[in-house]
């Protein structure tokens, strides 16, 4: 037992201490009924670190990486290259193994780090305030929404049909169990559902994605107009951070919340999570945002320091009345974040960005030439949707035992829409190379004669 | 010497990467390229690297030291863990692949949730959810989608005073009207006052178990019975499941759901705050109800649901995507490396390490209540009484003395608690390292005279009491040039 | 350049405040005909992380895993299994970034460690001191036999044929350029050859290897007799350190000097290094042994601490009167040795031995089975020799393109003997499953058919 | 909290490892198994893990701060080589697997030997020492060889009294008798006092170019050709080729044989004094006798050269296997991320760097020579000359302001020196922190009564001065169960 330290010796030296004659006496409470004897059945005994490795590395043997093909999926997850020194430096016990920061004299590391990390994501966003993440984009977005009710107090919140189909779906089950309204823009891969129209005074939020969905561009100034007009609050989602490195701000627009998946910078893909929202908004709804905030402070000898603070806004101290249930932030992916982040700094965010760009505007370049595909998608950061002339789930399996793993069918993710069958979503990246493009367009080209 | 803000020490132009020039193409950013400058500092990797060390030697970590932090469970987090999660098939594999490419990651899956139903003894278990709170959510939902199922409204969810904040919190994220039950004496739920409350309009109650005063609630089938018997179900908080693995199983106690939270019983990294993860075990009740999505094992292969068809009772989604994979894979490993044998001596040896703190600090500390506890030993300030110490300066002097302070004024039914939760992965010469240090704090404190030493305390840290009041009462919550010129000004 | 920090605003200012109109004239004093104009020719300019880590992969990939096979190669390298911890300890910035310790103030960590390693190795061995480490094995037993030869001031080694071919020639390569003799022992996988008789009054060691080359174990207490009697040190040489959790030490044999590759404890086979000498002694000889050493001291508060001390034995003292011109140790392997014996401790590193002796049993009755190999060594630990009816560095060719990797043809040591044509020398440890003995014992087969 | 010996906190029974237990067979060790116990600590893996962290905690690295020893090269360590140097085709792989096995190994050793080559100007390397020293051995034992080769002997081999003690160590040890050269005033080779120690009987002349006043030997080409007219050979210290990378080839200077430490030069981690690496880059005249193994590439594949047959005139072996592949992989990473431009980028900075310490305090410290320096700044201890502070009590001070002091008392020919190498990965801002507390240091010990206080330097170290004398004259080398007994009667 390589993790337990207490000898037998040890074991019964203390169990004479407290004077008891074992430790079953300890678990006196618990109904005699409920006593498991033994070990739990059903479940192997402990192994060693060989024998666990190997069982494991086994397993994931059988998974195909996305590094070791042709990989052209987004749609909320987004392949990066991630620098060494992050995955170093998040490791550091003094990160990995400390909790959060209560005791602010023995947590400033954590605290600092946090408080850098708002600043960025306020910085990237256009925003005023960011707070210290959320669970990831999809919760963000929930969160947003309840957020703007509370701030509006009205319960309606109309959503772009170009929001990410799951992450309309978490608003969905939070508006189901809150019981409120939630009006849903047409889904429409080429055109803008016009949201504009419909906006009223019970309006409490406009929820729009940029790049949308099928990677579409937008400018919602306007969109941010109708909404003051009518007093509704503006959330804009960004499941690309990246693209904020060349694209207009969602601040600049006018949005009044912003939240985003920040995934691709610093951690990995991860079959799905652990990843990191981002949060922000502006100073004046910043005692209705949820999640934890690192702010600065001053110490006893009136040194600069950081604390955790508005914690009257949560649950630990607020509880039915807090602003959210969330108790944890993402501490290590926000970590994660804000170190690539740094080491990217002005130069090597815009740069990424613009790596990203021509990725993609190269290989929609390249697949337009393929017979049967249409590009549909005119104005995109790194990410497009094609039109195919079958069904793109079959198009995305044939290409899979190719070894290519060419993107998202819509149909995956809105089934029952023969609309859309035929579409697929294509991401390309900087790690994508000029061979990945050329194994692409050949691999498509087959599949489609 | 001082650590400035990344935005203090960067200059434009530099950069700690070096991307390749982006090939010439058309834009096709619609007109909406970004104009003007974001204002991100720039730094070379070696700043970057000496930044974030140093930040990071401001911080205290179990690496470092006994992390006694009452209703955490900061446990040992074992490296092999990590090392699992960084492996390709786990960490570099997309949510959206087909699913015929990750058969591995959801193999993973399947199996860490066949862990959690034997251990729990629960037929089912939803493994979406994020965290501990959004565990909590999930099996409310669940629940709730359960009664209307029925066809039913219940209004009302009963949480006892003790409970941890994020349970009524989350019983309003529900839609539900929150409803507290006392405790009694013995640091359990008053029984009588709980079926006082009882009704066909209560939903549910939530109860910790063992609760958060480190206590087993010994009533804990009746009170599964009788929230039953009014058609409520029994949700219970799993924080505490450290104390519990391997000897009980909640199933056994009538419990309809559960979450997990892995980063504290199977020591996936607490991480300065999270990630978290919090599957849900369900009862055969509500197991129709977990959201989307989930895996079966069918025919020799794995399946991803996604989608119910027609007749589905799924509440719907909770999050983008599978779950909180990676932490998945950390837990997976830890459990299969302390196999059903080494988790049972894991709650054995977390009860034994608390009873001895609490036997052999109980006459200079003031214990809360009488008995032996589970996994963390409760006091209250009754012996910090007239010295003018409070259990704040008590924990700030631990500081000096090299440890992370307990938890403090939680929970909330007792007066200055002081809770201590030692984990069985210290080692007893730790831990009476630790009883010597609280126990000649307790004598000193007790000499009457102590007050200023004590509010003094901590001397020796990056920082010294930090104001955390003028910091809620007008927030800095980022750099702003202005700040930095002000300062400057100053 | 993201590893350089200086911006071009930077250099000006600095150039302004030396008075100085560019670099360049910094170089003032290097010969003008010398002067490089610009980036030296015939190597290619920066790189970012994604294209170094990409063509460095695309050549490891070029390369056989010893874990991706059926594995059987010894003779001076093991493959062990060496936990995770082990390697994330020695990554962190405070160990790997800190140089010698020099100044103990600041480098305590890295004395305490070396201390503790030393303990361990004299604890291991047998032996009263132990110094913080050589380059490897191999120099360690050359400079094993320099300081035997300072010590008895005698200039003559006899070197049994056992000893791993490589380490031989080492000490062929000091003699040559020292000038000292070197009597060579008999090489014979099966008999010891008689050192006793080649001991005379000008011998200044004898340096044996247990268990030897070939995996023969040898008790040397007779020889150990011998040496003293006529005034010279008996020098053992282990190349597989995990044999001593099974095997009687040197120390207990009467060894004077006992030297070791400690690659085996902590650190990757490395294609060759680096790994980690293990150099122990008697305390008479402390001081004239080579290698840094870590000893306890007080400090000027009187509390424990430690230095590093008898430098006047080094060549940063000493110049060229030090005991060696060695003037590094092998610190990160040397930790990771230390940490990873630290987690074995005595329970597991005696299994971690009986593990491997087992192993090694269990092949030999495996192997002896297949027709025409003939197991011949009678004791040993975890590696054994065979003889095969065909050149051995045919078969083992034969089983690496069934991707077996088999053992070591004695002829790739030692070419030219045609006696030791047909012997494998072959090492089984506890990362070998049946699955992998039986593969071998099909492949052996079939090849030898 | 004070960290104990792991040999204190062990106790018998415990293990950090779960290893299964050994299947029985029948003992093959005959009779040779060990009785009794080595002795050896058992602990946890929590304990391990803390225990290691902690004794980190205790030690400066460059990761936490500038660390600017003179001769050092103490650069910033990328996290990339760790990482490339894992792959498993390097790191899992053994040196005496079939060639056919380890093509992409060999390749890497080829690459960085091409690389290695160009930057030098040389044209062939050996590849196998394992760190500085030894290839200063691997030089020195090519050029007896090519002497021995010519049918001659040779004695003496000429060293600057300003050297590394590693030279005449290794000319020693190479069964040389080692003749100092004298420095001149300007800190270089007194070029007469050379002249006049030339001889036939003279093997080699061992210089370090840049020196070790952090000067470049301006009359190098003028050296090269006169120990080349008498016969001998040129042996250069490569240690501070960081000064020159990219910006001057050693080949074009007459060098015949040149180290290049690549834990200096190259980025490989000093990892607390090792491990180093030390190919040495030799000239047409040394190529022949070049140590075993070898590694060329032939129709598309590449071979390990091993033995050599009839009439081949390598010197033997110095080392069992290839060399130190795991700093290879680290260096090649490096030279690659930097590319050709980078790497003189690097000398520029690193130069620029140290003159502007010598710029900026040469009023405040006293300057060793005049003029600019190279790649370090040297110092000599007249600033401190009638104030009681030594440059011991000085370095010892630095700490206390959160600096590792520089290179001490080194070199030799110059009063109580200090020398500063702040390498290229350091930041102005670094820089300007460091030159500001020095210079207050200076001005400091210049008030005249402040020796006391630089003598109970450092006062904030886990260790106050420790006794150096009392450890030497009683030497204490490992720990015993006595010396723990002994401790506790004190």
């Amino acid at each position: 037992m390589r993790y337990l330290p207490l000898t037998e010796a040890d074991r019964r030296a203390m169990l004479a201490a407290i004077g008891v004659p074992s430790v079953d006496s300890l678990f006196r409470d618990v109904p005699e009924s409920a006593w498991l004897k033994k070990p739990v059945e059903g479940l192997p005994d402990h192994m060693g670190e060989l024998a666990v490795d190997r069982a494991l590395s086994a397993m994931a043997a059988r998974s195909v990486p996305a590094g070791s093909v042709p990989f052209f999926i987004g749609g909320g997850a987004y392949k990066h290259h991630v620098p060494a020194s992050v995955d170093h430096l998040i490791q550091r016990g003094e990160f990995m193994t400390s909790y959060t920061p209560y005791q602010p004299e023995v947590t400033q590391g954590t605290l600092q780090y946090l408080f850098e990390f708002q600043t960025q994501v306020a910085l990237i966003t256009g925003m005023d305030v960011a707070n210290a993440s959320m669970y990831d984009g999809s919760t963000a977005v929930a969160e947003a929404v309840v957020m703007a009710n509370r701030v509006t107090r009205r319960e309606k919140a109309v959503v772009s049909g170009g929001l990410h189909p799951m992450y309309r779906e978490v608003i969905d089950t939070h508006a189901r169990f809150l019981g409120f309204e939630v009006v849903a823009g047409r889904i429409d891969p080429a055109s803008a559902d016009d949201l504009i129209d419909r906006i009223d005074d019970k309006t409490s939020c406009v929820v729009v994605q940029n790049p949308d969905f099928f990677g579409n561009l937008r400018d919602f100034s306007k969109l941010a107009e109708a909404c003051q007009a009518q007093g509704a609050l503006l959330i804009v989602a960004v499941t690309e951070i990246v693209s904020l490195g060349a694209v207009k701000s969602p601040g600049e627009m006018g949005a009044d919340i912003v939240v985003a998946e920040g995934q691709s910078i610093g951690n990995a893909l991860n079959f799905g999570g652990p990843y990191v929202g981002l949060f922000a908004t502006k100073d004046k709804y910043v005692r209705q945002m949820p999640g934890r905030l690192a702010g600065q402070t001053v110490d006893a000898d009136g040194r600069r320091g950081w604390v955790l603070t508005l914690s009257t806004r949560e649950q630990h101290i607020r509880r039915e009345k807090a602003t959210s249930n969330i108790c944890t932030n993402s501490g290590l992916c926000a970590l994660a974040f804000t170190i690539h982040m740094s080491l990217l700094g002005e130069a090597g965010f815009a740069r990424l960005a613009d790596l990203n760009h021509a990725a993609a505007v190269t290989l929609a370049g390249r697949l337009a030439g393929v017979k049967g595909v249409a590009v549909l998608t005119d104005s995109f950061f790194n990410e497009f949707t094609v039109k195919l002339p079958k069904p793109a789930a079959e198009v995305v399996e044939a290409l899979a035992k190719k070894n290519i793993l060419a993107g998202i069918p819509v149909s995956r993710l809105i089934p029952g829409r023969d609309d859309l069958a035929n579409l697929l979503v294509i991401a390309a990246t900087e790690v994508n190379t000029e061979a990945d493009m050329d194994a692409l367009a050949k691999g498509l080209a087959e599949v489609l004669s | 010497l001082e650590e400035p803000l990344i935005f203090e020490q960067g200059e434009a132009g530099r950069t700690g990467v070096d991307l390749p020039p982006a090939p010439k193409v058309e834009s096709k950013l619609g007109g909406l390229a970004r104009k003007g400058k974001i204002g991100l500092p720039g730094l070379s990797e070696p700043q970057v690297v000496r930044h974030y060390t140093r930040l990071s030697q401001k911080n205290y970590a179990i690496d470092a030291g006994l992390y006694p932090l009452g209703s955490c469970t900061m446990k040992h987090n074992p490296r092999l863990n990590e090392k699992m999660a960084r492996l390709p098939g786990f960490s570099d594999v997309h949510p959206l692949q087909p699913v015929s490419t990750v058969q591995g990651a959801l193999e993973l899956i399947d199996t860490l949730a066949h862990w959690l139903k034997t251990l729990t003894g629960m037929p089912a278990v939803a493994m979406s959810p994020a965290a501990g709170a959004h565990g909590e959510l999930c099996g409310m939902m669940a629940i709730r989608a359960a009664i209307e199922a029925k066809g039913e409204r219940r209004q009302r969810v009963l949480v006892p005073e003790s409970a941890h904040g994020t349970n009524p919190a989350t019983a309003a994220a529900c839609g539900y009207i929150v409803d507290p039950i006392p405790a009694n004496a013995r640091g359990r739920v008053d029984i009588e006052a709980f079926k006082a409350k009882l009704g066909d309009d209560v939903a549910a109650v939530m109860i910790t178990n063992p609760n958060t005063c480190g206590l087993f609630e010994s009533e804990i089938v009746e009170i599964a019975e009788l929230i039953h018997s009014v058609g409520g179900y029994f949700y219970c908080d799993g924080a505490n499941f450290n104390a519990i693995v391997g000897r009980v199983r909640p199933g056994d106690l009538g419990v309809d759901a559960m979450h997990i939270n892995l980063h504290k019983t199977f020591s996936t990294p607490h991480g300065g705050g999270g990630p978290g993860a919090g599957p849900v075990v369900l009862s055969e009740a509500l197991a129709k109800f977990v959201p989307m999505p989930y895996v079966v094992h069918e025919k020799g292969s794995y399946k991803l649901v996604e989608h119910e068809g027609v007749g589905g009772q799924n509440f719907g989604r909770l999050k983008a995507f599978q779950g909180q994979m990676g932490m998945f894979v950390r837990a997976l490993t830890y459990m299969m490396s302390h196999g059903a044998d080494g988790l049972r001596q894991v709650a054995s040896d977390a009860v034994l390490n608390a009873n001895y703190i609490l036997a052999r600090l109980k006459d200079e500390m003031s214990p809360a209540f009488d008995g032996p506890c589970m996994h963390e030993a409760l006091f209250d300030d009754s012996f910090l009484k007239g010295t003018g110490v409070t259990t704040l300066d008590f924990a700030k002097a631990m500081i000096d003395e090299g440890y992370h302070p307990m938890t403090m004024y939680f929970p909330l039914v007792v007066h200055g608690a002081l809770l201590i939760e030692p984990t069985e992965t210290e080692s007893k010469d730790a831990i009476d390292q630790f009883i010597a240090v609280l126990g000649g704090l307790a004598q000193r404190a007790k000499q009457g005279d102590q007050a200023d030493w004590f509010k003094a305390a901590p001397r020796y840290t990056p920082r010294r009491r930090l104001d955390e009041t003028s910091a809620a009462r007008k927030p800095i919550l980022r750099w702003t040039p202005e700040t930095e010129s002000q300062e400057a000004a100053d």
